[in-house]
């Protein structure tokens, strides 16, 4: 499978109708999606401001594995994670994982190993500041 | 040898700066830059694993030795910390 | 877990947008998303046109059983069900599912067991025409 | 006693209509007026496990006796099929 693939990191809101139609695939019949969102607290703290960092040029060259890694495991149509950076509101979406398939079961499968691994590979960190305090926690 | 060292984060933190240029002997690992780098901050004693090495972008094991050329990246430790 | 609930069967094209930002919580850390999409070929056919047709207050009893039983089984901040019925466009989607939790893990498994139950138990039917004939089908 | 059937999908084009009404004897089962309304169609000799039925927009089994004002839906087979 050639699976079309959209790897970002951008500095503005996510509009995940706006990437979700750039996947658009007369074949698709099922788009999983995922949009990781900041919350308003994190571990038993009230969250006020956060911010995320990346290593820009190694994020998207893990980006790329994992993309590559999942076309080879299911059968795809396309594949798109964005990532944001910079500041973000509460409510914002920090990223998002789109995955088209002509099946769901191959959508939702992909959609969840790619934000799995994601979160565990990709160098990309979550700065999060409380009332009485902050730090950089897991993304 | 001269290498890049690419800070982010809690490290870049520490440091007051996000890339350092060193000019290292040859057989240098990735860990030795580190013990270098974070001497006397709050970052010595953490315990070796919490962190990961890349190089060149590619994840690496920390007694790799360095090249001539190469970037280096510590990928701090994530969920907690001291910052 | 009291999970803000939307269940609807429409009429017009699905905004997924409009209907994540229905689901806005500053809780809400994960948002998962499912989009049922037309596909332009089905069991080996090309699809002309597409029509589904439901029984409307029975599928929204069969939806609320779904939106119930999964509050019950996930901690889940919030539950949408949305299905269109009518003539549809390739590429339009004719279902979609969000589903918003703290974390992931939750949102992706109760969106997964939403689709797959409302798959197998909500009575709308799907109707394919293609080049040479025609079949009520599996929704 | 009077019943009001729902009719779906190929059930409802084989009819020529989404909705009958039907004054039954007592006792009459929802499978009994599967088979009534579609003597002499082409669903006539469907095996009767793949059409569902559903009472007052509930799953029941076929041979639940129905009573006055029940609505009964043959939710049809999906998944291919005859038309």
């Amino acid at each position: 499978m050639s699976a079309k693939t959209i790897l970002e990191i951008v500095d503005a809101p996510i509009d995940a109708a706006a990437w979700t139609a750039k996947l658009a695939d007369p074949a698709a019949g099922a788009i999983a999606s995922f949009l990781g969102v900041v919350r308003d607290h994190a571990r038993g703290k009230s969250v006020v401001a956060i911010r995320y960092e990346a290593y820009r040029e190694m994020a998207l060259t893990e980006m790329k594995k994992i993309a590559d890694e999942a076309a080879k495991s299911w059968p795809l149509l396309g594949l798109a994670i964005i990532h944001r950076v910079g500041a973000l509101e509460i409510g914002e979406a920090s990223v998002l994982v789109i995955v088209t398939s002509a099946h769901r079961a191959d959508a939702f499968e992909a959609c969840r190993f790619a934000i799995d691994t994601l979160k565990t590979t990709v160098p990309i960190w979550k700065h999060e500041r409380y009332a009485d305090g902050s730090a950089w926690v897991d993304n | 040898m001269k290498i890049r060292v690419r800070l982010f984060a809690m490290y870049r933190e520490a440091l007051g700066r996000g890339e350092v240029e060193l000019d290292l002997a040859d057989g240098t690992t990735a860990a030795q830059v580190f013990d270098r780098l974070f001497a006397g901050t709050a970052y010595e004693k953490l315990p070796r694993r919490t962190t990961l090495y890349a190089i060149n972008q590619t994840y690496q094991p920390p007694a790799t030795m360095l090249r001539d050329g190469d970037e280096v990246a510590f990928i701090p430790p994530v969920a907690g910390g001291l910052a």
